[in-house]
Parts: structure tokens; sequence; C-alpha cells
């Protein structure tokens, strides 16, 4: 945990400063918790910081500023919009600070390497699973959790990419924004419900996107419907046990947090980084869902 | 009170009482005794003190020093409430009521019957307020919205609320500021149905008529101070004048006659509003002072304010200087050089958050502005030469318009239009709560603008005023015209009988007029 | 002296029986809007016009509805509430922590809940009544207080109520059939709050004070203890609101309610509350969130793109409330 | 005639000097709250106090301040604007509209985006002062509608300004050295607002309006039409603010604004301006804004943990409030 300090991890170690997409959500929060227990395991300290929504660029690049202003060994960024943080990673690069990308790819050099996911190859798995069990025949909607930032639109795209590309078969509704808000996902989930008597699944592009989705599914009465999610959270894992929801792809976030402080550190010391290092996604569902190597991923 | 209380008994005393406020020291050693079963006058100029030894006795202010007795038994009022448990009820000069309640539930505020702990009884309430309203001849519907009512209304539920709680002491603070003759009449018999053996009333106003007729006493204040306290059956007027203003006032003076020929400079046709004007028409002249008269409600005020735009007219067309003239709003009056003085200063007067200057200079501004940027000096000179002309008595310029007693506040709005230098000026109550002194003064200016070649019309519900001012009086009622005097026509008697016509209802009044059944409202 | 008698000094205008049916027919007008939208949808969709429709729509608007009504009361005393949004989060994960963390009995949980709400609203009234903060800081602070207490008591992880399947019935329940508990509970406070706004003293002080404060005060009313009431009383409604968005989502989302106060104040100015204070009525508030949601439904149902939606949705917001004024004025 | 002499009574004009004297006492201490905050960063962290970090508080104030500068004007009037959040947002994908996809220079293209927020501004100001909506539903109506247009006109996608350097110099740029060009902007226009405030007839009439528009109205000022211009021109800052942060990132971020209102808003009052209109000041908008920034700076150098950093957020600016208020009781 962080500590009243917020810094994870103790003592006069090397500090490495975190700036996130984001710190409410549970994603960030299991981020947060990989790279904290990994500070401290390794005896380093480190801060945590994200903008309130994936929409603040701006908030994100002062908050920037500010961590580099504390001038630590080291920086983790995931950028909302890479270019937009562009002077500032200049700026970190000529005070001697690595750069650690994570989560999304930052479009530029400095950085010294970028663990992430590939939220378009994860969003293609979970679109993929979805035409297995509808028999890549019928009408199916998204809602996704923002129509700007890159995690909403890689999420979005890849799974419409990989319909267009392998289900011929499959009629995709126009996407929905449900801002990531459970309470509107559920309402919007009604919505397409009522508007498509025919529909025959329903894909959720995070975490908040799901669990308004399994609502408004619940809520409605419908049955029969196969709906794929993103993310872990207990509201999923609980439908996937029930059968209410058919599967969902997950990152691995605690681990992401790990090889970010990893990473830099390596960093801090000098030693060579490969250019990305990838963490994983997983589909997971009814059947592995008690697999270790998935339960390592999940968080409740 | 018990029942031996007699007329020389003191009811409430005053001694020693100080109170300053940023910059204006308002009263120093104070005095006042009210008798049990007296009316008490009480008078002074404009910023004398009077309202502010009102608001200490009624416990919106603490007095830095001195002290009061009621009854006898010390009096130090903590609260507003405080006070009027403790008996003592007051009207203060500006409206305390709420605008979106209606008339039963404003006067029982805080005091409602109720069913239970928390449920309101409405029916008994506006049985209560019907029957007080009935006890008081007060002839206001219960359930009407108190905002929605007429100044005059507004000040009768204020008074129906004051009485409501059965009072030892009633102060009213320029009560009749409002009304015109008829209501004061009713006002006077509220009073003195409620003076009797162990009340008083403290009764404050600028109208020396109305207090020689209903005050016993009158005590005269000057500056914060008190000077002399005379019995009214014996005091002449001019003396309690001379008291209050420390000099003599010459209260006959009248303004030049205005020749027939003068040229016609407004001339206002068929004016027709939805709810209430039918068919007016009249014309202004050149440096006249035409007189408007006639009962609350008969539309005066809504001729003014259709005439320059503030409200919509329906029909009518206005010719300025022979040339017909479309006016949509009050800029495109002032723009043709009307200019219109509300008679509600609070509400469209004044902005009672800004200082005296930005209210003296508000309608003036672009005379005082260069390539859109204001001149302050000019503008502080010219707000200085008003506060000197007009006498309004502020510690500064800077004062803010919420902090001046009620008659400067009238003056400042005064000052404002004639810093804008209009051929026309409507003034619609320009002497509502204005003391003596300054009444003179306003009056000396209304003749010294017409001497300037300016035209006035003078909206009034002060008979006197209307009869001593105007060159010509339009009398009004239920919405019409009902005749044009000349001044050498116009008498009090004659006046009130074209006010009092009623020709909707009154098939007599109709034809005295000459108005066909339907009224020819029926032309458009 | 003058003294003549006013022929009859006139009684007004309005008041009495025409007035109140005049306003009335005023508040009827006010449906006219939702009625026409609502009737514009059941023509060009095939699916809006539906009974199970119809209640997706009734249960989209419970939180922003029971969030609404709770404001109109601090709305029309002149006053307005930031912290509803994030406020109902943090009842949400109180009840979470009673409920869950804590083991005690829903009837013991929830009622804890929504006072915790009447206690948010209470530390706005003080600082607004007696510290006299204006209400748009006093609340904005409560606002971010709430925002962050909520993720620190959550420790940022939603708190689920699986274990308490009573919980969730709060909200999906169905007492009658076909008509979620959700519904009926927005029913019955919507008429509680009009009975307390039209019949009680509370409503008559709340009026009065949006109205003219000093007068109010004047009157020997202790205007400030009552805005105290006001506000913590409001607070109830947050804490309800965070009770029964929570049953919904079978869980206490922290990060769930920034925003909400705008839409719910939204619902309430559009319902005619003037937000300078001394107007009001529940009836034009619960009119205003259904406009919301009937909007919201029935423009996903059309299957508008998204980013048309908000351009559509402020557009017919814009011509509602004109269109509104406009009979108000003729009426 | 009358032949009255004043016998001396004339008021004492005190006043004067020493209400001058007095009221820019006042203001002096409203920077006490700011001041006191610096210091007291400066002192616990060693991060805190030096110029780079001095400037870059400056750096983050620069849209909020400019947002904030522009609202200052309709909030004086009396009214809300709620547009300015996603309207900024809205200018800035119109810049990227203007610039990069129809390839205007930038001399014409940057006073097109300004311009574009003054059309916004003016259409608020219809809505407002021809229309008679109230001003919270008229410019939560454009929020709305400025949301969608934004994200409709930039396909939901960023829009680049990479091939127009000198577009990002706007922002960026050092015209003095070690001092971003934003930071000179936001100076000069807090100086330009402040003078228009204070010393012009559009500035004078915004107090007008504010304190009682009925009676600024029958005292010949044409109301509606300085209305509609007040909005206007308090577009013109929603359109440079959407220039800046465009400058800043970089990019026209579509859906970057929601929320940025009430920040703008809450700088404004929290500077001491009225949401009842009639008072306010643009210096006290920049202490406001400044607060914010500061606050939101120190935290997070202080690393304190995030959650916590809302919670403090809130108590600070209840205290500053607070404590300004009793200094002003007391000067
Ligand atoms: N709250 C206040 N702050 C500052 N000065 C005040 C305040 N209230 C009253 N004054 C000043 O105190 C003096 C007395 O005012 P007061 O209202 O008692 O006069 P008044 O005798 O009632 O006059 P009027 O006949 O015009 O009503 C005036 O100079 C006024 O400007
Ligand atoms: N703002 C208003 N709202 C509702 N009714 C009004 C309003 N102003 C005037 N009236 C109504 O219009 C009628 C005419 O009022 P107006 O003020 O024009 O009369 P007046 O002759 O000037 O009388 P006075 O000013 O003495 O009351 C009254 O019956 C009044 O009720
Ligand atoms: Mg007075
Ligand atoms: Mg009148």
């Amino acid at each position: 945990q962080g500590g009243d300090t917020g810094g994870g991890g103790g003592g006069n170690g090397p500090l490495i400063a975190i700036v996130s997409k984001g710190f409410q959500h549970q994603f960030w929060q299991a981020v947060k918790k990989g790279a904290e227990d990994e500070a401290a395991a390794k005896g380093a300290r480190t801060t945590f910081v994200g903008p309130a929504t994936e929409k603040d660029v701006e908030q994100q690049v002062n908050m920037l500023t500010n961590e580099l202003a504390k001038s630590p060994k080291a920086l983790g960024f995931a950028a909302l919009d890479s270019r937009a943080a562009a002077p500032l990673l200049q700026q970190a690069k000529s005070q001697n600070i690595p750069v650690v990308a994570f989560d999304s790819g930052v479009d530029s050099d400095i950085p010294v390497t970028t663990v992430a996911t590939d939220n378009k190859a994860a969003a293609a798995e979970a679109a993929k699973h979805l035409a297995e069990q509808i028999g890549g025949q019928g009408k199916v909607a998204l809602v996704v959790h923002d129509q700007t930032s890159l995690s909403g639109k890689d999420r979005r795209d890849g799974f419409l990419d990989w319909m267009a590309k392998n289900a011929p078969g499959i009629t995709v509704l126009p996407p929905q924004y449900g801002g990531g808000d459970q309470l509107e996902s559920a309402n919007i989930t009604k919505s397409i419900i009522a508007a498509n008597p025919d529909l025959k699944g329903i894909y959720a592009s995070n975490e908040g996107s799901a669990i308004g989705v399994i609502k408004g599914v619940q809520e409605s009465g419908k049955q029969g419907l196969t709906i794929v999610g993103f993310d872990s959270g207990k509201a999923q894992i609980d439908a996937i046990n029930s059968g209410l929801m058919a599967g969902a792809v997950t990152q691995d976030p605690v681990d992401m947090g790990r090889q970010l402080v990893d990473a830099a550190l390596k960093a801090i010391n000098h030693e060579q980084l490969p250019k990305r290092i990838d963490t994983a996604y997983y589909w997971y569902d009814k059947t592995n869902i008690n697999d270790p190597k998935i339960q390592a991923a999940l968080y409740q | 009170m018990s029942g031996v209380a007699t007329m020389t008994e003191p009811l409430l005393e005053v001694e020693g009482v100080d109170k300053s406020f940023p910059g204006v020291r308002a009263l120093h050693d104070m005095r006042l005794e009210l008798r049990s079963g007296e009316v008490l006058a009480l008078v002074g100029e404009n910023g004398a003190g009077k309202s502010t030894l009102m608001k200490l006795l009624s416990g919106i202010h603490s007095a830095d020093a001195g002290h009061f007795r009621l009854g006898g038994e010390p009096y130090q009022p903590a609260s507003p409430r405080h006070a009027l448990e403790l008996g003592i009820s007051i009207i203060h000069q500006e409206f305390n009521l709420v605008p979106h309640l209606t008339v039963a539930q404003n006067i029982f505020i805080g005091r409602e019957p109720r069913r239970g702990r928390l449920l309101l009884d409405e029916r008994k309430l506006n049985a209560d307020a019907a029957e007080l309203l009935d006890r008081l001849h007060l002839r206001l519907d219960p359930r009407a919205v108190v905002g929605e009512l007429t100044v005059a209304n507004q000040q009768m539920v204020e008074i129906a609320k004051a009485l409501s709680y059965d009072p030892r002491v009633l102060i009213m603070d320029e009560p009749t500021a409002a009304l015109n003759d008829a209501e004061v009449a009713t006002l006077h018999e509220l009073i003195r149905r409620f003076v009797r053996p162990g009340t008083g009333v403290i009764y404050i106003s600028h109208r020396m008529e109305e207090i020689k007729r209903i005050a016993d006493r009158v005590t005269v204040i000057r500056d914060g101070e008190y000077i002399d306290t005379l019995d009214m059956a014996t005091a002449a007027t001019p003396d309690i004048i001379a008291l209050m203003v420390g000099r003599a006032i010459d209260t006959e003076a009248r303004p030049e006659g205005v020749r027939a020929d003068r040229e016609v400079v407004l001339r206002v046709e068929g004016l027709r509003t939805r709810d209430l004007l039918k068919d007016v028409s009249f014309d202004l002249r050149h440096g006249e002072i035409l007189g408007f008269a006639g009962l609350m409600g008969a539309g005066r005020t809504e001729v003014a304010r259709a005439l320059v735009g503030a409200d919509k007219a329906e029909a009518g067309a206005v010719t300025l200087h022979g040339e017909p003239v479309r006016i949509a709003t009050p800029a495109d009056a002032a723009k043709l050089g009307i200019g219109y003085l509300s008679e509600d200063r609070k509400r469209f007067g004044l902005l009672l958050d800004q200082d005296v200057k930005a209210n003296i200079a508000l309608s003036a501004l672009r005379q005082f502005t260069k390539a859109g940027f204001v001149r302050d000096c000019a503008l502080r000179a010219k707000a200085d030469r008003y506060v000197g002309a007009l006498r309004i008595k502020t510690p500064s310029l800077d004062q803010t318009a919420k902090n001046l007693s009620g008659g400067n506040q009238q003056k400042v709005v005064i000052a404002k239009w004639l810093a804008k230098d209009c051929d026309i000026l409507i003034f619609d109550e320009p002497t509502r709560g204005i003391d003596v002194g300054a009444k003179e003064e306003i009056y000396q200016l209304l003749r010294e603008l017409t001497g300037q070649g300016k035209s006035i019309i003078m909206i009034s519900s002060e008979l006197p005023e209307i009869l001593r001012m105007s060159h010509r009086v339009v009398v009004m009622s239920e919405g019409r015209v009902t005749r044009v005097l000349d001044a050498d026509e116009a008498t009090q008697e004659n006046i009130m009988h074209y006010a009092t016509l009623r020709p909707d209802e009154n098939p007599a009044d109709a034809a005295e007029l000459g108005l066909a059944p339907e009224g020819k409202a029926g032309q458009s | 002296m003058t003294t003549v008698k006013a022929p009859t000094a006139e009684p007004q205008r309005t008041g009495g029986v025409a007035g109140a049916i005049k306003s009335r027919l005023q508040q009827l007008l006010a449906f006219a809007s939702l009625i026409v939208i609502y009737a514009f949808f059941s023509i060009v969709s095939p699916f809006f016009f539906s009974y199970g429709n119809f209640i997706a729509i009734l249960f989209s608007t419970v939180v922003i509805g029971t969030l609404a009504i709770g404001t109109t009361f601090v709305i029309i005393t002149g006053g307005i509430d930031l912290s509803i949004g994030t406020g109902m989060a943090l009842c949400a994960v109180m009840s979470g922590v009673f409920i869950v963390n804590s083991g005690l009995p829903l009837a013991v949980g929830v009622p804890l809940a929504i006072l915790f709400g009447g206690l948010m609203g209470l530390v706005n009234g003080i600082n607004v009544a007696l510290l006299k903060i204006p209400p748009f800081i006093a609340t904005l602070a409560m606002m971010l207080v709430a925002e962050g207490l909520a993720l620190v008591l959550s420790h940022s992880t939603p708190i689920y109520f699986s274990d308490s399947p009573g919980y969730i019935e709060i909200s999906a329940g169905n007492l009658i059939p076909n008509v979620p508990n959700a519904v009926l509970i927005l029913a019955a406070i919507a008429i509680i709050a009009g009975v307390l706004l039209t019949k009680t003293v509370l409503g008559r002080y709340t009026y009065s004070i949006g109205s003219n404060e000093e007068a109010t005060a004047l009157s020997g009313i202790d205007v400030r203890r009552w805005k105290v009431g006001i506000y913590a009383f409001a607070g109830l409604f947050t804490g309800l609101a965070g009770v029964m968005i929570s049953a919904r989502l079978g869980s206490a989302q922290p990060a769930t309610g920034m925003g909400y106060e705008l839409q719910a104040i939204a619902a309430v100015v559009i319902g005619g509350t003037s937000l300078s204070g001394g107007k009001g009525s529940i009836i034009g508030t619960l009119i205003g969130a259904l406009i919301i949601s009937v909007l919201n439904n029935g423009l996903q149902i059309m299957s508008i793109p998204q980013e048309w939606q908000n351009v559509i949705l402020g557009c017919v917001i814009l011509v509602a409330v004109y269109t509104d004024r406009i009979r108000k004025r003729e009426a």
C-alpha cells in the first residue's frame, strides 16, 4: 500500500516518478500496486499520479512538469498524447532522467523502453471469441469507454478491424460511448437492446463499461446475449463465473507495474534494455479463470 | 399593561443613545419619550437618523451607548424576533416582504398555524389573514402573491403584518410614502383604532399635513441629535420645519405660467397596453410641467413605462417635435432625450451595491468617456456637483448607495437624470420619502429645468404637489385619461371627480366621458 | 388635506381561484415539451414506444432524479450544491463500509448511509449559513473532499454487495411486478418532497429564504438554523442516491459521481426552478429530469452517432426551455 | 421663491483618499492567502521554491486563467457560462481546422479561431439577452453542442500542429528568455481585461447590469445589446484559451475541456467575485486561479497521495475563502 508519504517502497532509495493516465480506476491502482511492490522489494521509492480522466491531456502535462521538478532518478510515463509531452520528455533527457514508457507507446525516441500491452491485439482476441460464440452470424454492439483516448480507440478499432476482416456474417452496430461510467453504460445498453431485438452479442471495452453492460442486460431481462468484456474486477469475474458473461480479455496491470519499476531501475543503472517489454494479455472465461497465471493477472 | 396606564405615563424611553457607522455618526446622545396612548411623530431631514434609531429599537443594530426602557423596564432587544416578543413591531422604510409568497403567508411568516409540528394549515392561515384584513378594513386577497401587488398594497401588507403581532409599540417608518390620500386616510383610521391606553405609535413621515392630523406630539431631530418635542395642538408647521432644517423655508413658490401657444414637444396618441391602458392620449408642451393625477392603479406609472419602452405597448403613436418616433426600449427613449425616473427606487432606480458616483453617472456615462475610456476626474467632479446641489448627505462619493438614508437615495436617482440632461423628463413620484426642505429644493429644481426649456411629466399621488407644481393636470382612472385640466381649472374637487370615474362599471361615467358602451378600446 | 374614498381599493388581479388555475395550467404546459419529445420518438422509432422502454427510461432517471429532488430545496433557497455528485459516491462507499466491511444489517447500514449524506449536507449548511462562505465555494470544496474520501475509504476499489442480496433488491427488486423498486422509491420521495415543499413549514421557509432572506430574518425566523437544516435535509437525498446507485450497480464505485451534480442541477433548472431562488417545484424537477432521460434514451435508440447526440441534446434543451418561457409569458 | 441657504450642514467628506487606501489594502490582503500557501510549500518542500517551479506554476495557470478572466465579465453581469470548457476544445479544433486542414497562415487562422470563440459567446449572449433563456441553461446547451461539434469536426482525433512550428511557439516560445510566451500572454490579457473592466464603458455597464439590470435598462442603457456584447467579448477569451491549450499541447484535443468551466468559475469565485453579480475584479480572479495552481503544484511536489490531494485542496480553499471574508469584514 501507498502509505501516507505517497511513496511506495521506503528509505532513501532512488525515486521513480510515475505519471499514469489515471489513478482512480482499478486498472491504474493495480499498476500502482505492482510498481510499489517491486519498488519495495528493490529498495526504491515511487510516486504515482494521473489525471482524473483520460481526456485531461493538459492536466497530465502539468503533472509531468511537477514530477520533473522533484528531480526523480527515473520517470515512468503513460502518455495520453505523446506529442503533447514532447518538450517535457526533452527536458527529462537533458536532466539525464531516463524515461520508461508504459501502457501504450510514446511516440518519441527518448523512452529507453516501452512496457505495454498491445490493446488492439487484445481487442481482436475479444472479437474473435465473441464471433466464435455467436457462430459468426448476427448483430453485435460495442459499449466503449471513450472515443478520443488511445486506449479507447485501440480497443474499439482492434475489435472493429478484426470483425471487418474475419467475420463477414456479423453486423457491427455503431459504437456507443459511456465514458466508462457504469450507470451511463447500463442505460446505453438498455437502449441498444430495446432498439435491436435481434442483438446477439455485446462487447464492453473496459471494466466500467463491462459492469454497465452486465447491469443493462440483467435489467432488460434479455436472455441469450453473449457478452465479452475487458479488464477484470469482481463484477466481471462474478459474471463470468455465473455464465452471464462469456469471458473477457485482461491485461496484467500488476505485472505492468512491476516490469515498469524493474526497467526503470535497470535504466538508472545504465543496463541495456530491449526496445519493448510486452506485458501479456489473456483471454479468460469459465474454463481457465482459476488458472494461477490468470488469477495473478486479475484484480478483484 | 395594567389598566391604570394613562396618557402621560412613558411607554418607551430612549436616553443618551449613540450610533456610528464607518465615516458617519448617525446618532449622538439621542433622547425620545413615547407616552402611553399617544401617537408620537418623529421628524427630521433625510439622513437625520430616524431610521437608524428605529433599527436600534427593533434589534437590527445595537447601540454604541445609551439605553432604552419599555414600560419602565430596561429594554434590550437582541434580535428582531426578540423585539417582537417584547412588544415592539416595526414597519421599515424599505419593504421587508417575501415577494414570492402570498399576502397571508407573509403576514403570518414565522407563526404559521400548523397541524402537528411540521404540517401547515393553509386554510386556517388564509382564514386568519382574511379575518385580520377584514378587521383592519383592508381589501386585500390573502392569496394574492405579494410580488405582484402594487407598492401601496405591499405597504398595506406590511401594516397588517405588524399589527398582527398585537404590539405595545408600533413604529412606522414613512408608512405613507407610497400611499395616496385615500390610503393614508385608511391607515390613519387603523392607527386611531390601534392606539389605546397601554399602546403607542411612533410615526415617521415627511408629510407635515399628515403629521398634524394624526400625531399628538412631535419630536424633531437634526443631524443625529435631539432638538425638541412639541405638542401638536399648539405647534405650527413652519415652526416644526424650521426646527428640522434649522432655517425658514418658503413652501408656497409656484412655477411660472406656461402659455398655451408653446410648441408641443411630445404627443402621445392612442397608447394601449394589454393589461391596463386604453387609448391614452395627451401632449406635453415646451417648458411645461404636466402633472399626472389619479388613484393608485390608475395607470400613470404604466403610461410612463409604456412611453419609454420599459413595457410593451400594444398600440399608440408617439410624436416628438412633430416627428413620429418609435420607442421600443428605454435606451431608445434616452437617445431621444426622454428620461424616466421610476417610483420604486430600490428595484428600478438604484444600483444598491455601487457607490454614489457610479449611480449618478450611470445614465450620462457617455458624457465622461473618451474613446470608450471613462474619465474619472470629470465624472467625480460632476457627481460632486450634484451631491452639493441636491445636498445629498453622504460621507463621500464612494459610499455605497445602500448605506444612504432613503431620502438621500431618492436624491441620487434624481441626480442621475439631471446629469443626463434630457429634454423631457418623466418623474414618477419624485418626492417620495424626501424631507420638506429637500422637497422645496426639488421643486426649485423643476422650476429651473422648465426655465431652461425642458418639459416635465410629473406623476404624483400628493394632490397638493400636483396642484402647486403643474401647469396642466392629466387625470387618469382605470387606464384612461378622463380629463386634462388647465392650472386654473385644477382643484382638488375637480381632480378627484375625474380620478374616480369608473366608465367600465358605471354607464353614467362612461357617458360623461363620451365612451360608447363597449368603450373606445374596440378600435385598433 | 384631501380625504377622498377610493371607490374600492380593488383587490389583486391574480391570486384566488383564477391564479390557482393559471398556475396549474402552467405546470401542465411544462409537460408539453416532454410529451412532444416523447411523441416524436414514438413516431420515428419503432422500438421507442413500449412498456419496457418506458420503464427503462424511468429507471435511468432514478439517480439523477433523486439528486435533483434534493437539490431543488437548496436551489430554491438561492443556493447551489456542487457536492452532490461526488457526495453520492462517498455515500455509496459509506454504505459499503457499513454493510460489507462492518457487516451491519441492511436495516441499520442503509439508514446510516443516508444519514451520512445528511451529515455532509449539514457541513455544507454550516459553511454556508454560519461561516457565510458562498454556496458555490463551500460545496465545491465539499465536492473535492468527498471525491478524495471516497477513494481513501474504499482504497480506490469498488466495494461489492454480493453477499447482501437484499441490498440489490432495493433497486432492482419488484415489489410491484414489472416495476423496479428504484422507480417506486423515486415516486415515493418525489411525493414526500413535494408535500414537504408545499405543505410544511420547512418548504415555506425554503421559499421564503430564497425569495428574500433578509425579510425572512427580520420576520423573526432563524434563517441560519433553517438553512443549515435545509442543506442537511437535501443531503439525505444525496445519501439515498448513493444507496440507490450502489444497489443498482451491486457495488459502491468510488469514482462514479463527478459530473452528476451538473446533470441534476440542469434537470432542476430545466424544470423551471430559478437559480436565484424563491421559485421552483418538485414536479418541475421531475419533468426536467425526464426530459433529459427521454432525450438520451431516444437518441440512442435512434442510433444517432454519439457525437451528434450531444449537439441535438443541447439544441432540444434550448428549444424546450425557450418555448416553455414563451408559453408562460402568454399563459 | 425658495430663498434658502444651506447652513454649512454639509456632511463630512471623509472617504476619498482614506477609502481608496482602504480598498487597495483589501486587495493586498487578498494576496495573503496566496502568499501564506506559497510560503508554506517553500518551507516544507526543497523542490518547491525555485525559479523553474515558479514558471511552471504560472504556465499551468495559463489556460484556466484565460478562461477565468473572460468569464469574470459574464459572472459580474450576474450570468454564468458553462460552455467555456468544451467551447475551448471546439475553438482548439477550429484552430486546427483553419491552420492544419485548410492550411491558412497563422496570422489568419489564429485570429479566426479566437473570433470563433467570440461567435459562440455571441450565440450565448443572444440566447440569454434576447431570448431570455436563463444563462445556466443557455450555456449548458452550448456546452453540449460544443462538445459534440468538437468531436464531429475533428473526427474524434487530435489535430496535430506538427507542421506549423510557429503555432507551438505561441505558447512555448520565449520572447523573453526563460519565460514562456503563454505566461506573457496571460499577463497581457489580464492587464487589458483589467483596464477594460475598470476604466471603460464596457466595464462600467458590466458592473451596472450585474448590480441591477432593470435599473440599468431604465437608465437608458441598451442592456440587451451590451449583454450580447459582453458574452461575445468573453467568448474571445474562450477562443484564445483554445489557441493556447492547443499550442501548448501541439495538438487540438477535441475532448480536453469538459470540467475546465468549473475550475475557471471556481477561480473567479475564490477571487471574490460574487455569482450574484455586480462585484468582482480581474486581479481577484488571477489570485483565485493562482491559489488553485499553487495548491495543485505544491501538493503534488510534496508527493501527497493523490486521493488525499483533493481532500486537502477542498479544505484549504474553504479556509482561504473564510479567512478572506473575515479580513474583509474587519478591514
Ligand atoms: N448601514 C449603514 N452604513 C453606513 N451608514 C449608514 C448605514 N445606515 C445608515 N447610515 C447613515 O446614517 C445616517 C442616518 O441614516 P437614517 O437612515 O437613519 O436617516 P433617516 O433619518 O431615516 O433619513 P430618511 O428620511 O432619508 O429616511 C445617514 O447619513 C446614513 O447615510
Ligand atoms: N410589475 C407589475 N406587476 C403586476 N402588476 C402591475 C405591475 N406594475 C403595475 N401593475 C398593475 O398595473 C396597474 C396600474 O399600476 P400603475 O403603477 O401604473 O398605477 P399608478 O397610477 O401609477 O398607481 P401607483 O403607482 O400609485 O400604484 C395596477 O393595478 C397594478 O396592479
Ligand atoms: Mg429613513
Ligand atoms: Mg405609479
